[in-house]
């Protein structure tokens, strides 16, 4: 009687909108055989808030605050995006430091959203000090975007045409000091994380997506960069003033998880760089251009395309000359990511659902939209 | 051809407070203490016992649906520590006597928000946290979100603010240990 | 030399009575109110269905019994070794036995494939 | 890859064909739009960036956008479908990652998709009623 003969029956496990490690409202519906996971089939929509039917029924400048709340994690490249597109359609000039102090903030929101990925991802493996102290660390910035925007989590500062105001004197001290501070503290996590036995066999070989696999179901960001293959748009279409900057694109032939949070926690001290450039290079002038009031762009379609944290988001405006758009269509980095899930997901264990889902950093907003 | 909002099953009305304290033993010898000459002195200590133990470890259910979630996570992190007031997440409903709504409920949301509700043990509270879940928020127009928790659940304190700020969701998490203080084991005061 | 015991029988009441006494404290206080729909298993919100009696590989079960019969086995070494010391050969020899016949049991099962995983 | 490449390969399907900046902006036919998928797919432009749909309220149709992520070129095909009850074939068999947003375009706008593996609801609840995305549909005042 050898151990395999047995016949068995497929159970389907609802890993449901409630769950510890799904990040959010996700509903993976799993069909395992005991606890091998045949198949997986997501169900998503738990969070759909209409965000693309609001918009059609707000001007440009009432919908830039829900851009903040479709990937909570990072609400300046979601503000970028939209920003981008209805300068593009409407042919804004944005002034030069304007666009210095766009990148401080997009790359700020980068690490933050980083370190709550390296939170919660830890956090999912067991390892329950690393979430402390990556939120210690993320609180530093938090009081970063506090003093300068007034806002934590969802700033809304970059405006259409520039920023919401210029840095409050003592900013470009404390961000120098928070640069100084991050790179001794991502040792600290390398000595702690990376460097741990169990969370190497947790996921090293874990959650395998291989490059073609990542572009054929449109992949972006670190969940494909974390298999090799080295697109990133800040470089690949550079937007505000990112091909002035020197900074490389983070890639990591590993194609598991380990190689996937090997390139989040590379791109953090990336960002670093960056950002004490930017402070370095910030030159004087305007930082908000004129706009009119009620912004009537002219009839056209525009897209605009930001590296988001999480991978390609894009923001794709149809406007009949209008003050609102007449089609916004919110090209979310998290939602094309989750249909290939299933693909990487079969034939793991159980134990290996939460590391993979982990490694793929989604945000249950922009998902859903 | 409008959009008909018959997505969520019909919500059930929460049900009303007074059916909340059943018979149990301990209310009957409350009733009996009551009589005795100096047995309200007895019967406000033993309730302040009850509800000191009570207020000082309240569990909630980890329950974050959007923006508000991330506040939550880092009210509960290493700054703003709940654990000091005794806060500590779970992840069941069974062993989780608070549930924090979170962020933005939607309409494929509502039915398993209820049926989470009802699989939680009493005594059970609700907190709703932020201006989606309090009413709906900035999406008071979307076809697809609940204007507010309190159509689903009987909601105890509500948290404004768009996510609100951590002291914001303290002060809500010590309005509702306040409200716990004033319950008694006759019903409520 | 009797009071020893007596030590233990009032540790056991103690204990015993320790628990009886707070698990009718909390049965008095809580309320209780079972509804149809709180008794529903839980399933992160979802109504489950269909049932978790499913035939699953029965390599689980397997592992767990000769996790628990080599568990028991170890539980009996800690007393041993403790006073093997004092007992001499006639211990060591006696256990040794106990393990060979234990010992046997591990072949026989490596040899049937029971610790074959996939 | 220029306009003139799709017109001599797909003659009069393409209505029309023009290079904005980065993006080679295409309004094509449904009849070639499979075949369309596949030549733009094998020059390059293999990452089926996103699949959406406009209703202007005179017409609908649905956007596809393919980037060739070595040159960061854009192709931009735009397909008209009628407002209500149309519907296109999937182009799944090309491009895999057109699954789920196909998905979407059907669930928000009620575009069937002939061919696609598992063509349900995505977003709403399976039980919904309507297309809320389409310009007939008023948003509810929030039940």
């Amino acid at each position: 009687m050898s151990i395999g003969l047995t016949p068995t029956e497929h159970v389907v496990l609802n890993m449901g909108p409630q769950h510890p490690s799904t990040h959010g409202v996700l509903r993976l519906k799993l069909t395992l055989d005991g606890e091998v996971i045949l198949g997986c089939d997501p169900v998503i929509g738990y969070l759909h808030r209409g965000m693309e039917k609001i918009a059609e029924n707000r001007t440009y400048a009432q919908f830039l605050p829900y851009t903040d709340r479709i990937d909570y994690l990072s609400s300046a490249s979601n503000n970028e995006a939209f920003v981008l597109a209805v300068e593009r359609l409407a042919g804004i000039e944005v002034p030069e430091r304007a666009q210095y102090l766009r990148v401080i903030l997009l790359e700020l929101n980068r690490i933050a959203s980083h370190l709550v990925f390296v939170a919660t991802f830890a956090n999912d493996l067991a390892a329950t000090t690393a979430f402390l102290y990556a939120f210690r660390e993320r609180e530093v910035i938090m009081d970063l975007f506090e003093m300068w925007t007034g806002a934590r989590l969802t700033q809304s500062w970059i405006r259409i045409g520039g920023v919401g105001s210029d840095l409050p004197d003592g900013f470009e001290r404390k961000a120098h000091e928070f640069c100084r501070m991050l790179g001794p503290r991502l040792d600290e996590y390398d000595g702690l994380l990376t460097g741990n036995a169990i969370f190497r066999l947790r996921t090293e070989g874990v959650g395998v997506l291989p490059p073609e696999l990542g572009i054929d179901w449109a992949c972006s960001g670190p969940t494909l960069r974390g298999s090799g293959v080295a697109f990133d748009l800040r470089r690949a279409e550079p937007y505000e003033v990112y091909e002035k900057l020197g900074f490389e694109v983070v890639t990591d032939a590993a194609c598991d998880c380990m190689g996937r949070y090997r390139v989040r926690m590379e791109e953090m001290r990336q960002s670093v760089r960056i950002i004490e450039q930017c402070l370095d290079h910030l030159p004087q002038g305007e930082v908000q251009a004129k706009v009119p009031r009620a912004l009537r762009p002219p009839a056209g379609e525009a897209y605009g395309r930001v590296e988001s944290p999480r991978g390609e988001f894009g923001c794709y405006i149809v406007s009949d000359g209008g003050t609102s758009p007449l089609r916004l269509r919110l090209r979310t980095p998290s939602f094309f990511h989750m249909a290939a899930l299933p693909q990487i997901l079969r034939g793991w264990k159980i134990g290996d659902v939460i590391a993979i889902l982990g490694s793929i950093d989604i945000v249950l907003g922009e998902m859903d939209r | 051809m409008g959009v008909t909002g018959s997505g969520a099953a019909a919500p059930q009305p929460p049900p009303p407070r007074s059916q909340e304290t059943a018979k149990t033993l301990a209310r009957r010898l409350a009733d009996m203490v009551v009589l005795v000459p100096g047995g309200e002195f007895i019967l406000t200590k033993v309730d302040y016992v009850l509800n000191w133990g009570r207020a000082s470890s309240i569990w909630p259910l980890t329950y974050g649906l959007a923006c508000c979630a991330i506040e939550m996570m880092c009210t509960a992190a290493s700054r703003w520590d709940l654990d000091r007031f005794g806060v500590m997440y779970r992840g069941t409903p069974r062993q989780s006597d608070l549930m924090v709504v979170a962020g933005t409920v939607t309409k494929k949301m509502a039915p398993v928000l209820r049926q989470l509700y009802d699989q939680m043990p009493e005594p059970k509270y609700v907190i709703a946290m932020g201006g989606c879940a309090c009413a709906g928020g900035p999406f008071h127009d979307s076809y697809f979100v609940v204007q507010g928790v309190d159509q689903i659940v009987p909601v105890d304190i509500y948290v404004p603010g768009c996510p609100p700020r951590p002291e914001a969701f303290i002060d809500g998490i010590y309005r509702l240990q306040q409200k716990i203080h004033q319950e008694s084991l006759r019903g409520r005061k | 030399m009797d009071n020893q015991y007596a030590y233990v029988v009032v540790f056991a009441l103690v204990g015993t009575a320790f628990v009886i006494v707070t698990l009718v404290i909390a049965w008095a206080l809580r309320p209780s109110r079972p509804s149809r729909q709180k008794l529903v298993p839980y399933e992160s919100g979802i109504i489950p269905t269909g049932d978790a009696w499913g035939q699953f590989n029965v390599r689980y079960y397997i592992f767990a019994l000769l996790f628990v019969l080599f568990d028991v086995e170890s539980a009996y070494l800690f007393p041993w070794a403790v006073r093997v010391g004092k007992l001499g050969l006639y211990a060591v020899s006696e256990m040794a036995i106990f393990l060979a016949i234990l010992a046997l049991g591990l072949a026989y099962a490596w040899r049937k494939g029971l610790l074959q995983w996939e | 890859m220029t306009p003139e490449d799709l017109k001599a390969q797909f003659g009069d399907d393409v209505e029309a064909a023009e290079q904005v900046g980065r993006e080679l902006r295409l309004r094509l036919r449904p009849a070639s739009l499979v075949a369309c998928c596949r030549f733009c797919k094998e020059r390059g432009y293999s990452y089926p960036a996103d699949i959406t749909a406009v209703d202007t309220g005179a017409e609908m149709r649905v956007v596809y956008r393919l980037v060739s992520l070595q040159r960061g070129e854009h192709i931009v095909i735009s397909v008209g479908v009628p407002r209500t009850g149309g519907s296109l074939p999937s182009v799944v068999g090309v491009l895999k990652g057109a699954d789920w947003p196909e998905r979407e375009v059907f669930d928000l706008f009620g575009v069937r998709f002939v061919g696609h593996p598992d063509l349900r609801r995505i977003l709403l609840t399976d039980d919904w009623q309507g297309y809320p995305l389409l310009k007939t549909a008023q948003p509810a005042k929030g039940s």
